[in-house]
């Protein structure tokens, strides 16, 4: 890809991870946190295809760390988000509007 | 084929982006993590057609390691204790950077064709990565109480920065030298990366865990945008900036809820509250508004205990609404008023009838002592003497036997005043100095108008 | 020759109210209307003659009203004061003809235009000019006071060292104008305040003072506002229920009344018996009759049981200050609509004008005086 | 044999109070004490004999009197009913002995152990015995309705038809515990209220109930929560100071007082010159001497230019209910700590004891009462 | 060089955000154009340097045309009353669509050896830039007066749709046929889409432009994202698509603020204001909380006219505390309460009094009409007769002749009240259609405090 | 540009565009269609690309009427958002905190 264009995606990223956090309530702070240390788990994704492609043992090894990792990041991030957010379970008490 | 990979790729990044605004607003937090969710198993399996992925081994491998990573994590994440969550959260975020860390080595040590711009990056990431990984990991150890001490001694923080410089240069030498770097250099530069993400955290106190932990969040993300720059993936790019931008603002948000810059969390080594709170003598306890709101909001039973302090404030007003507000919310709430509140008989009824506070809510020492231990928090307000436990227990106390308000009898108590000011009696009061009493620091009205916004966002 | 108002003393027995007060007296300087004051007619409602700017002070009622185009009064004069007046000139006060059948044979004998203000119709215009809405205000909020002043405990709530003390109950029957305002003076004293009135549409009214409204299962609105008078049977069935509550009162403040009839008797004296001794009543309405049986009007009265019945007359005149500006507002607006270049222009078809004359030209124009008057001759 | 508790009429003028209600009748015999009641004792509090649940009721006092341990009373015995008790027993009341000489004496003779109420410590623990404050507190309430009730003009601001009457100005002088709450009653009834006290401390207090505090440039705080007492020439100032607010005001409430000394003059009669006709002063320094120089204790007298003085006397016995059933709390919350199992235990090293005892076994044991009694003798 | 270019646009694109954002609050908003115009002004130097402009002419030519369109572009803006805002919004708005379409028509003319997207995108901007052009164009005749007549006719929609459906048709033969279409056809696409600009516009009533331009504005920026791919230029592509994608949601919320769909006001209609404002019974006009919020907040004068639905609802509290805010702020705030406001005399002054609200800023009829002229917004809580013009203008009313609070004469109204309910003497109310009052629905005391928590937010 | 990649940034500048103005209050509505209105005057680099690598005078003239054009919009935008937005100017009033 090329560069600038790369700066284009890092800059707009950049932009929407900040406006969609700037106006969260405190009590949310934790289980954003949480929310976006999931989204990073995507890492499981670059994982997989080092793995895949990987060649040599050592390669082989990293990759293979690599994605044990990245799925522990996505799949505990799922779980520990999930229950964290449990308690935002619409119940019989209002909702603040 | 790669067409449908790309359009996954692009729907995951566009979910996770939904997803995440989704959970910044309570009331659609939750639909937000499984929109984010359906994202990553989506991106996941359409990564399993990807073209760069030869070989049944590889495939055999990728398969092993996702259950063996995905299942220890899911299970370990299932079974643990609600208060233990923050230190879960810097596990997997550890886990995250770590793997970025290793993606980064993976390309580097293949040396796979990288343009300058994608092995800087490479490096970059692989460096933020180490650092999150080994940093986190140690976070979490704290945290978990399997590292009890902070370690700190003189010169501390000289040493941490020349470990940074150094790991930095071999990382652009690394950058610089095309494919001409050996394996030797790489291992250096990881290992030294992995020794200052444990090196920059164990000075830090475990009071400050959480900012360290979000910041940390905010590094993973962005190594992971750089990789994702490496490997050409878009997803993994605007994942992981979207992630990194994020972090880092809640990083801030949180180290101003804290009151505290983020340079003086990281590098001040000030605030170390495992070693305060086994002083002996007790410390005032202080705690924000907004989590004295979630405290009331989700409790059975607030009595509130107004005192001198709330009438010089003119507080009455704001705590009836604040009171309306946990009323909605189901919650019980019950004025207790002392008999000696204030500096005239029955200055805190003149004050409640002007706010509007029905009576029946309104209950004297005798009918509401008994109550105080069945209640999660006391809310005392601007009153000091009143709920006196010297009053009790300190024969010398210039106010020993005056009835009191058994507010320390509660659960939890919060505590509103202006500063250290004493009551009308001059003396010290134990109560403020309790396990279970936070103050709250503050003129009574603005801490109540306080109480009464971040109630609503509750 | 400009038009000459003159105001004189009231003489009726514990009037302290004057029908003029120096800020009104200014405005109708303002608009070219001269006023003549007797001296010391304000003095009662702590008008001194001095604050009286630009006003012709006389020493005599008789020479003052021997010169003036309009007199106006609180209450209605004597036939003495009304003898005093030029033939054919206006007379605006409170008449309550019915009750002075001389006295307005004497007004019509004198071809005297008189205006009784407790006629104006209860129109959105006419409001400004409602003595009977403005006075009775004064005298439901002086209704509270005279309850929290005869009361042997407290209004409020009031917790203290030495014990907490139990706000009072404080109820209002009839919910017009003074029922509203006694509801306002007593919650905002403090007490426990419940109210019952026989219109159903008081009930929003009185929760939007913040206090309980007593609802019944019988209803009694009438036209234009006012109630309308109920059966026997009707009356009993509220009167037993009503008495319920009652007797859990600390202080109660009646107010009921229905235009032109004696008050309602809505608290007989079974419903006293069944009273707290330490109670007390206010019977506003005694200036009707009172709505209790055991009212004396004009005397405050201990019941067997120990209950207090203070049935006082005349209230506004207790807060004479206030009384008098609101009066004198309201003849102002009623009078200065009227005046047309300091002359006055009477459009006798205006529906305020027509509605509240009393007697013009030697003739009664209200239907129900006229009648009366000519049934007694 | 258990302890006997009894309770007589006041006999005193107008009084109304009565030292025991039924409620800590109840509580009396709850820790086995039985307590005797002069029949009729309570009524004129609205406490009949029948609400004494468990109470002998006896019909003549010096009966009673003959056969209790403890006689209480709300304010002094006569030397009479001294007589009528035995020798030795215990007497508890506000007994203000410095104008009652006779009956200390006779109290000595007698070797009654008297406790006067009025000496009790102000320390923390002794405020729910304090009757100072309870009985002040209900003066300072009943005050402001007093003002209200004789002011001839509205206490809140009304914006109607008939014009906007504007609010009445409420001023206090004298902010211990009667001034906040007359402070807090007439801010209530929607006056604007401002307040002075010599004691700069009571600016917060009076803050806190939404008034204005006045700030003159003398201070006189004294000991203990008292104010001491001022320099004439401090005095003069302050008048001086004063009488310019107190010009504006529509009531003015005075509470000021020292301590076993007559009350402060503050109020000449040059500062009445000053004030508005209309103006009505609630001296409730009257009991000792007054504020106003023109206070004649007891009575209501009206001033050369209309301003009302009103100077009532025991005050507190115009609300009797709730002031009995305070004074009764107070009286309990100071006896009951004396009984132990049934029995009484004095302990006179006990500060409150030990302060408010004033004879003994014979013995004046209060130092200013020995020594003019002494100084009498 | 070509670097240069490159992060010129780059960073054009982050001022071009960063200034919308800022616009966007109204403290901020206007640091925000001038960011904007620093970003604009930037990548329009940079531009003179692309490698693509060739020959003295066409530089000359760029010159020449910069300099008259924004000549007059410029002083027409500078001079146009404030009244005529809205047309000259269409005007320029007309004219980016416009050169958006004419960019497409050179690249179309000229083959510039498109891919098949690029081309395909190419058709898809101009026909979208086109109507923006000339739908704009029309938008502005009608604002401005010069054309006054709005078209209508049987069968009008079934002819637009018509004709919508054969330009598509044109445009997807263009789009497929690579570079083998000739001149004349896109004649015909281009001329068609005009056509259709004119047509879609002119049935549209002069209420509803705003939102029609708002449409329009959204459209020009699409076009002008979608030229900007095929010229392969990011910042275009953002700045049009920020702009597309805002310009759409904007469209909804001002649909939404005259609570009607935005089909409702392209295809029925209805929404002819030219002929409604001449009609007398005008219609009653929604706001939300927030809006008000903003606009009391940014005010110098608020005078609140509270009513016997202020009684109802208890809202005394409320109103104060909002009050209290907006003090803080330094707006002047006055109550002013009408001599028969509610069911007694004083009654708003018993409710006021019990709030606390202090006596100096209540102010009755005589003391404050006059000033209604010079105030900013009128809030009026749950009143109704005692605001009533009728009682003026109308001598047949039951209430002609009673004198009324002139909140009319104020620059806004706004009116608080549950529905449609009448007051007292059961009448309607003109004041509630007037042009400059909006009716905030909704019980008093939940209305009140959704504006205190607004205020809080501004 | 790759077509996917054109799609990524279309869709986070969508997403920006939305997130950017959800939250605007109702005054600001004008001039925030004004200020997006000067904002697409970025049309202005693209037609002076165009105008400038215009060859036969069709283009030409095309090429001219769209910088006109552009330049119009830029400059009139620009003009017109600031008049709109001098209305906010800070004046003594206190900040929201
Ligand atoms: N009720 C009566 O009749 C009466 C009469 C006379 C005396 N007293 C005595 O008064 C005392 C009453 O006890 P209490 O508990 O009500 O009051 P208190 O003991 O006097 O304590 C009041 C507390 O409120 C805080 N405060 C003052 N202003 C404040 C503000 N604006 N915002 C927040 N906090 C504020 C002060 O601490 P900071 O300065 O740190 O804020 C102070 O510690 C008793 O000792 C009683 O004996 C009562
Ligand atoms: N002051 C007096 O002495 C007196 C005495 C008798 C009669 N009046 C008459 O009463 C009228 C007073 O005028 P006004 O303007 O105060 O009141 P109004 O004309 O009676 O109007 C009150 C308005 O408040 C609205 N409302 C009611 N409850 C509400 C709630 N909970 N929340 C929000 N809005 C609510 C109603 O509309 P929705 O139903 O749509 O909400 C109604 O239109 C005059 O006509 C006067 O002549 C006055
Ligand atoms: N249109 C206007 O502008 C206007 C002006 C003034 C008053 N009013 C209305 O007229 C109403 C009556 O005014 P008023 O104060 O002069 O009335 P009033 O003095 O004639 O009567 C007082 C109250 O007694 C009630 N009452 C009568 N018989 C009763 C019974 N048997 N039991 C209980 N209550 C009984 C009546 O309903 C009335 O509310 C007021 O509520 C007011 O709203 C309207
Ligand atoms: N420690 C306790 O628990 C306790 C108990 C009761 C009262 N107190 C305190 O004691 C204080 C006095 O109580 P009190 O009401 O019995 O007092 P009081 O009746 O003796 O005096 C009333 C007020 O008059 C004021 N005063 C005296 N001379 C004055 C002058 N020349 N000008 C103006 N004001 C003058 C005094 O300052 C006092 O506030 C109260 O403020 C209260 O806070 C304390």
């Amino acid at each position: 890809m090329e560069g600038i264009i790369a700066l284009y995606i890092f800059m707009l990223a950049a932009f929407t991870g900040y406006e969609v956090i700037s106006k969260v309530p405190v009590i949310l702070h934790t289980p954003l946190m949480s929310g976006s240390n999931f989204i990073h788990g995507i890492v499981l994704v670059g994982a997989m295809v080092a793995l895949g492609h990987a060649g040599s043992k050592l390669e082989m090894l990293f990759g293979f760390i690599a994605v044990i990792l990245a799925a522990g990041n996505a799949a505990g991030g799922y779980v520990v988000t999930e229950r964290m957010l449990e308690m935002f379970k619409p119940s019989d008490k209002k909702e603040s509007k | 084929m790669d067409f449908m990979i790309k359009a996954s790729y692009f729907i995951a990044a566009g979910l996770f982006i939904y997803g995440l605004k989704k959970m910044s607003s309570p009331a659609s937090a939750r639909d937000g993590i499984v929109w984010a969710g359906v994202g990553m198993i989506l991106a996941t399996l359409a990564t399993f057609f990807h073209e760069s992925i030869h070989g049944l081994t590889n495939y055999l491998l990728i398969i092993i390691a996702i259950a063996i990573g995905g299942y220890l994590a899911w299970t370990s994440g299932k079974k643990v204790a609600m208060t233990d969550m923050p230190q879960m959260v810097a596990l997997y975020n550890g886990m995250g950077g770590g793997a970025a860390a290793a993606i980064a080595a993976v390309e580097l040590i293949q040396r796979s064709g990288m343009n300058f711009t994608e092995q800087a990056l490479a490096v970059v990431g692989g460096l933020i990565g180490t650092i999150a990984f080994s940093g986190s990991l140690i976070a979490y150890a704290k945290l978990q109480g399997i590292m009890r001490k902070t370690i700190r001694f003189p010169m501390q923080q000289l040493l941490n920065a020349s470990a940074f410089i150094i790991t930095v240069i071999l990382g652009l030498v690394i950058a610089f030298s095309g494919t001409d770097y050996g394996l030797g250099i790489l291992f250096i530069f990881f290992l030294l990366a992995l020794v200052f993400g444990v090196m920059m955290t164990v000075p830090i106190g475990g009071a400050d865990m959480p900012v360290v932990i979000s910041l940390f969040n905010a590094l993973t993300g962005l190594a992971v945008g750089f990789e994702g720059y490496v490997l050409d993936n878009p997803a993994m790019m605007i994942a992981g900036t979207v992630v990194g931008s994020a972090g880092f603002l809640l990083t801030q948000l949180m180290a101003k809820a804290m009151n505290r810059p983020i340079s003086n969390v990281l590098f001040s080594n000030f605030g170390d509250a495992t070693g305060k709170a086994q002083d002996v003598s007790g410390s005032m306890k202080e705690i924000e508004a907004s989590d004295v709101s979630v405290m009331m909001a989700f409790a059975q039973k607030v009595v509130i205990v107004p005192g001198y302090g709330m009438a010089v404030a003119q507080a009455q007003h704001k705590i009836w609404e604040l009171v309306k507000q946990l009323q909605e919310r189901n919650v019980t709430v019950k004025f207790a008023i002392h008999p000696v509140a204030g500096r005239m008989p029955g200055h805190m009824n003149v004050l409640l009838a002007e706010a509007g506070v029905p009576y029946d809510i309104i209950y004297d020492l005798d009918e509401i002592n008994e109550e105080f231990a069945t209640t999660d928090v006391t809310l005392v307000i601007g009153a000091n003497d009143v709920v006196n436990p010297a009053a009790r227990t300190d024969p010398n106390s210039p106010i020993f036997g005056m009835p009191i308000l058994n507010a320390d009898k509660s659960k939890n108590i919060i505590v509103i005043k202006r500063g250290k000011g004493k009551g009308f009696s001059g003396i010290e009061n134990h109560l403020f100095f309790a396990d279970n009493t936070r103050m709250l620091y503050g003129d009574a009205q603005a801490v109540a108008s306080e109480l009464v916004s971040t109630v609503k966002e509750v | 020759m400009t038009l000459k108002v003159g105001v004189i003393s009231e003489t009726a027995e514990g009037e302290r109210r004057v029908a003029i007060d120096p800020l009104v007296a200014k405005k109708f300087e303002k608009i070219g209307v001269s006023v003549l004051l007797e001296a010391n007619a304000g003095k009662d409602a702590h008008f001194d003659d001095a604050m009286y700017a630009d006003v012709e002070v006389i020493d005599s009622a008789t020479k003052l009203s021997g010169q003036v185009d309009v007199l106006i009064k609180v209450q209605i004069p004597t036939v003495a004061e009304v003898d005093a007046m030029q033939n054919g000139s206006i007379l605006i006060g409170t008449l309550l003809a019915h009750k002075y059948p001389d006295v307005v044979a004497r007004l019509n004998e004198k071809k005297i235009t008189s205006f009784a203000m407790e006629l104006v119709p209860r129109i959105a215009r006419a409001q400004s000019m409602d003595v009977l809405s403005s006075q009775a205000a004064v005298a439901g909020y002086k209704a509270a006071i005279m309850g929290a002043d005869l009361a042997p405990g407290f209004f409020p709530m009031l917790t203290t060292a030495a014990g907490t003390i139990r706000p009072s109950k404080v109820i209002v029957i009839g919910v017009g104008v003074a029922g509203l305002q006694a509801i306002a003076t007593a919650k905002r004293l403090g007490a426990i305040v419940e109210a019952y009135d026989v219109r159903p549409e008081t009930k929003e009214q009185i929760e939007s003072l913040g206090a309980k409204a007593i609802v019944l299962e019988i209803s009694a609105s009438g036209e234009g506002g006012y109630a309308r008078e109920l059966s026997d049977d009707e009356r009993k069935q509220q009167q037993q229920e009503l008495a319920e509550y009652i007797a859990t009162a600390d202080v109660l403040i009646t107010t009921a009344a229905v235009p032109g009839r004696p008050a309602p008797k809505i608290i007989p004296e079974m419903t006293v018996d069944g009273m707290k001794s330490r109670a007390v009543i206010i019977d506003l309405a005694a200036e009707s009759g009172g709505n209790c049986t055991l009212t004396q009007p004009g005397e405050t009265m201990t019941h067997s049981n120990g209950v207090v019945i203070h049935a006082p007359l005349n209230v506004a005149s207790q807060v004479p200050i206030h009384a008098s500006e609101m009066y004198a507002k309201n003849i102002f607006n009623f009078l200065s609509p009227m005046i047309k270049e300091g002359e006055l222009a009477l459009d006798f078809d205006d529906e305020i004008i027509k509605t509240s004359l009393l007697t013009h030209e030697g003739e009664i124009k209200h239907e129900a005086t006229r009648k009366q008057l000519e049934g007694e001759a």
